[in-house]
């Protein structure tokens, strides 16, 4: 399955990039999603994930065609 | 109900004005209360003057998050009508950022409603701040705390 | 700050929008948060079609009460400025009968000090509201509850 | 002394006008003021009362010149 990923803010600033695409098994959580793509960097803390424009929890399920986005604490307002 | 994102300069009392024209014409007579909030770029932050500030969102997820919790906000009050307009983009000291605006038949929903979008907005609505200040740019870690300070006095 | 009440219909977003003008000489950049409220005269109230009301006041001691509830707000939170106008005389439905804008750095003391005055006004600010319903004049009894009906939903 | 007497509201069209004037002896209270007046009509209650056009107390001394007014219920905003 395709997942794409998204990156906001300071976290796209660290990675270095806006997003990615995953190509990957079926069968993934979010956090399975982030540590297919970054084996090296940990999820930082307080790090807040959307699937399909929703929040989500690390442990929701990833279905193929999905978009996964993480992002650190919001500063709107 | 309306919520808007903006990526050029508003001026809120305007807007608000036009909008309550509209609202008028619809229930003129019917509400007896409008809370208002507006909140505008300070030139200075966490000790730092800041001379300017990028205004980054998530587009989609951000206005349907704004669209959930006015939503909310109807199923917990009894509000008669909401506006929510918020900046995206470039944003200079003394610029508006976010108008929100709650019209009720009595006061303590408008107040309780506009206080809770605006809780809302800050905490959980995909927005992030970057500061540009004289030595460099820097994101917003986080936003102040608000029902926290909001006590009444002793 | 200012305090002033009219005795002809007042267009609250139009005289926000005028003092503010004044305020941006004076601190732009500096307040962050602008919490507002807006009361206007509804066309109904405990059941009745209310056509006209008449907003009688007690000159000089109205002043001086408003006075001084701003200013325990200026004691009790950081603000910025404060704005109130309030009518008196004779209004009709969908007539603004008072405006509150409060100013501060942060949303908190703006949100808490813009609530506290309206309650302070309706609880100690001498005016009496007396409504003219298709069956006669009456005057208004109590105001309606503020803090008690504003907690937050569960 | 002379105190000013004020009335406002539905407590003024219940005494059918806006204040009194009265002429008295020294030494009375807020509460005095209203039983010269009014013998047959105990206060209201619930009313409030203002000297100098600032909230007091029925226990509250008068002194000569006084403005003293008697109101119910606020009910602006």
């Amino acid at each position: 399955m395709v997942v794409h990923v998204k990156y906001f803010a300071s976290l796209r600033d660290r990675l270095g990039r806006a997003g990615d695409e995953l190509e990957t098994v079926a069968g993934l959580t979010v956090a399975d999603v982030w540590a297919a793509l970054h084996s090296a960097t940990p999820l930082p803390p307080n790090t807040l994930v959307a699937v399909n424009l929703e929040y989500a929890e690390l442990t929701q399920s990833v279905r193929d065609g999905d978009e996964v986005a993480f992002f650190p604490p919001v500063t709107g307002g | 109900m309306h919520i808007e994102l903006r990526d050029q300069p508003f001026q809120p009392l305007a807007e608000l004005a036009m909008y309550q024209a509209g609202l008028d014409e619809r229930l003129a007579g019917q509400y007896g209360a409008a809370a208002i909030f507006i909140g505008t770029m300070r030139d200075f932050n966490d000790g730092d003057t800041v001379r300017r500030m990028t205004l980054e969102h998530y587009p989609g997820m951000t206005e349907r998050q704004l669209q959930r919790l006015v939503e909310t906000a109807f199923r917990d009050w009894p509000l008669l009508d909401a506006l929510v307009m918020h900046r995206v983009g470039t944003v200079h000291p003394n610029d508006p950022i976010v108008l929100v605006a709650v019209w009720s038949v009595h006061r303590a929903a408008a107040f309780a409603a506009c206080r809770f979008i605006m809780e809302a907005l800050k905490s959980t609505a995909p927005f992030w701040k970057r500061e540009e200040t004289v030595t460099g740019s820097r994101w917003v870690e986080h936003n102040t705390a608000g029902f926290l300070e909001s006590a009444p006095p002793d």
